[in-house]
């Protein structure tokens, strides 16, 4: 479970957040749309703990051990490969060996990694590399997910199999935060819909079955207050 | 605005009693035997590098607060108060080896306050490259605020070190814990000099620190 | 004692260069941030 | 306290896991500590000067290069794919980061000087073997002064612009007293003097690791934490 209640914070003069509020069952996903700069990466950041808000308080059920990240970077050592990657991250979040290597061997399987396990990250496409973030993030089998643009710099095709492999793998059973300025990425995989401007949320509705364009239709008119 | 003035009203106080200084160390006090018309430049030579010692040390305890506390207004006075000590370390930096050509007939001697010194002003640089270097506020108060407290610490380590390493210096005549042996006219033109310097640390300081707030608040940062 | 009497003044002057320089360089910069 | 040093460790070993992998800068650490002496020894005129006279000093100049060398590259691993972030995500102790980053930059800079000191010994055929356990005591103690100050400030220059100028100017002065100490005591060593001597440098240089190691420990956080 995770909430989010009266989050504010700024940078110096810049209102990062803005009294943001709203808490999330297993099994949800939500997606928060909104322009560069609306303070969305920041939102991230203080619900993964990186950043301590100025008000407020965020809280995720298993504090940051509970916590998986897949950015725009994927955070992996270029120069170790597959396999010792996920091991040095398993072992950061004190996963029992037994479990780490079970974990390892299903994750690299689920997501088509094996012939690849022993190559160093550095060989690696980007399809390939994310495929890896995502392994990497689910390492310690989160209950929260965070996902900040995890489309950016990936092709149509990649992208399109990047989102199928979050949905099947990733999303099922776990809070899920989506953060992306791109409407058309974040739609399938959101149960809710939640739009930003300026630190604050500026709506946030489930989705009910709406398509990317609806979505991105009721985000204009949200966001630019027609 | 109103810290502006009374910053610009502090520096002229603190300049008009510099020129009073001049006149007292040149014309009232008596010319030291053995060194002889030289020595006058120890007035100006030894409050500048105490105050370019304290310079650091009151960036290093506001860097401290700042870390506990966040508030801006300390990361505002250590970024003054470092300009500031870098300034008087300039000025014992050409002192020094000035008064040193005659006495030892050497421009540059190791010996220890001089030393400390140009350790000090390599600090102040270091520091001020770092501030500029970072441009997000936040990150690089912080990082100032880190190396502040970093050179802080190394001061007594810098003493210990240069007093050990072969020192030309003559015996600190003030500082020494028995009565120090100079001459009662010599050490109150010695304290009027150093009156003048804490006037000027002040107003400056409080210039500097003005300067950055009219800054902040003409181009807030976007 | 004459022969010492200029490293003093140029000490002196220096020191007063450096503190009148710095006090009109913040003045001027004061006036238009 | 214990989960402090087993994190620390366990960034130790994966740094020094791609270090010794690439051995792209172990190597041109040696080469260039090899090329330093080589260039003492030809810029010395051997009748004029002895080289027992400028060996303290030819010995620290190579070290604080070596020294410096892996500094600039401290944290180089942790800015490629933003892993500091992945650092920061996991439930480890910010110190412990440090640690880990100064234990293996510690074992960097010791082979570098295990290979230095004896090519120095026989380049000036200086007889170290004599007084070679307090002069590693001495090397041992003043190499930790640098790192530990010289890992603390990487952590800072590494994310600015021009880092591998700012960080020898910001080190500079900290490696000052530990420098003149070690200097002193190699001088007192190999003109054989007697061991008393050189304690008083070996406390100086001991007071001046414990307490910026501890400087470094505490302030360490406050370079990542936002």
């Amino acid at each position: 479970m995770l909430l989010a209640e009266g989050l504010r914070h700024a940078f110096g003069a810049v209102h990062a957040l803005d009294d943001v509020s709203f808490t999330l069952q297993p099994g949800q996903t939500l997606a928060v749309f909104g322009p560069n700069g609306a303070g969305k990466t920041t939102l991230l950041k203080v619900l993964a703990g990186l950043i301590r808000p100025r008000a407020g308080r965020a809280q995720i059920d298993g504090g940051r051990r509970a916590v998986g990240w897949i950015g725009h970077q994927p955070q992996l050592y270029a120069h170790l490969t597959v396999r010792e990657n996920l091991r040095f991250w398993g072992s950061l979040y004190d996963v029992p060996r037994a479990d780490l290597e079970r974990r390892e061997a299903d994750l690299l399987s689920r997501l088509g990694l094996n012939e690849h396990a022993d190559r160093s990250v550095r060989a690696l496409s980007r399809g390939l590399v994310q495929r890896v973030a995502i392994a990497r993030a689910l390492i310690h089998d989160p209950r929260v997910l965070l996902l900040d643009e995890p489309f950016t710099g990936l092709d149509r095709t990649a992208a399109e199999e990047f989102r199928r492999l979050l949905a099947e793998q990733a999303a099922g059973g776990r809070v899920t935060v989506l953060v992306t300025h791109n409407v058309e990425e974040g739609t399938e995989l959101a149960t809710d819909v939640a739009f930003m401007r300026a630190g604050r949320f500026v709506q946030r509705a489930p989705r009910q079955g709406r398509g990317a364009a609806e979505i991105a239709d009721a985000y204009r008119r949200a966001v630019t207050g027609a | 605005m109103r810290l502006l003035k009374t910053g610009r009203w502090i520096t002229v106080v603190g300049l008009s009693l510099l020129a009073a200084v001049y006149v007292r160390a040149l014309a009232f006090t008596p010319v030291e035997r053995t060194q002889g018309v030289a020595q006058k430049i120890f007035y100006l030579h030894v409050p500048a590098a105490i105050w370019t010692e304290t310079g650091m040390i009151l960036v290093g305890v506001a860097s401290i607060f700042y870390l506990f506390l966040k508030d801006p207004r300390l990361d505002r006075f250590a970024e003054a108060s470092a300009e500031v000590g870098m300034l008087f370390g300039t000025i014992v930096l050409t002192t020094g080896p000035i008064w040193g050509k005659p006495i030892w007939g050497t421009w540059w001697t190791w010996d220890a306050r001089l030393t400390l010194t140009l350790l000090l002003f390599l600090m102040y640089v270091g520091y001020l490259l770092l501030r500029g270097a970072v441009t997000e506020p936040g990150l690089r108060a912080r990082y100032a605020a880190v190396l502040g407290i970093s050179g802080m610490c190394l001061v007594p380590f810098v003493h210990l070190s240069v007093y050990m390493f072969r020192t030309l210096h003559p015996q600190p005549i003030v500082l020494k814990p028995s009565a120090p042996s100079l001459p009662g006219a010599m050490l109150a033109t010695l304290a009027f000099s150093f009156l003048v310097f804490t006037v000027l640390y002040v107003g400056f300081v409080t210039q500097r620190y003005a300067l950055t707030l009219l800054r902040e608040q003409t181009e807030p940062h976007a | 004692m004459p022969e010492n009497t200029p490293y003093m003044v140029t000490a002196y002057i220096i020191t007063a260069a450096i503190l009148i320089g710095y006090a009109v360089f913040l003045y001027r910069r004061t006036l238009k941030p | 306290m214990p989960d402090v040093w087993r994190h620390a460790w366990l960034l130790a070993r994966k740094d020094l896991l791609i270090e010794f992998r690439s051995r792209t800068a172990i190597l041109s650490a040696v080469v260039f500590t090899i090329l330093v002496l080589l260039v003492f020894n030809f810029g010395r005129d051997p009748t004029a000067v002895a080289a027992v006279d400028l060996a303290p000093s030819i010995l620290w100049v190579t070290f604080t290069f070596a020294a410096m060398l892996a500094l600039n590259r401290a944290f180089q691993l942790e800015l490629e794919n933003q892993a500091l972030d992945g650092l920061l995500l996991a439930p480890v102790s910010r110190s412990s980061i440090y640690l880990g980053k100064l234990m293996a930059n510690l074992v960097f800079v010791a082979t570098v000087e295990g290979i230095g000191l004896p090519l120095f010994a026989l380049f000036f055929n200086v007889s170290v073997v004599p007084v070679l356990g307090p002069l590693c005591a001495v090397i041992a103690l003043a190499t930790v002064g640098f790192v530990a100050v010289g890992t603390l400030f990487s952590a800072m220059t590494g994310r600015t612009r021009f880092a591998e100028l700012l960080l020898p100017v910001l080190l500079l002065p900290f490696m000052l007293p530990p420098l003149i100490w070690a200097v002193l005591a190699t001088s007192a060593l190999l003109a054989g003097r007697p061991l008393s001597e050189v304690v008083g440098w070996l406390r100086l240089l001991a007071a001046f690791d414990i307490v910026f190691v501890t400087l470094a420990f505490f302030l360490f956080p406050a370079t990542v934490n936002e």
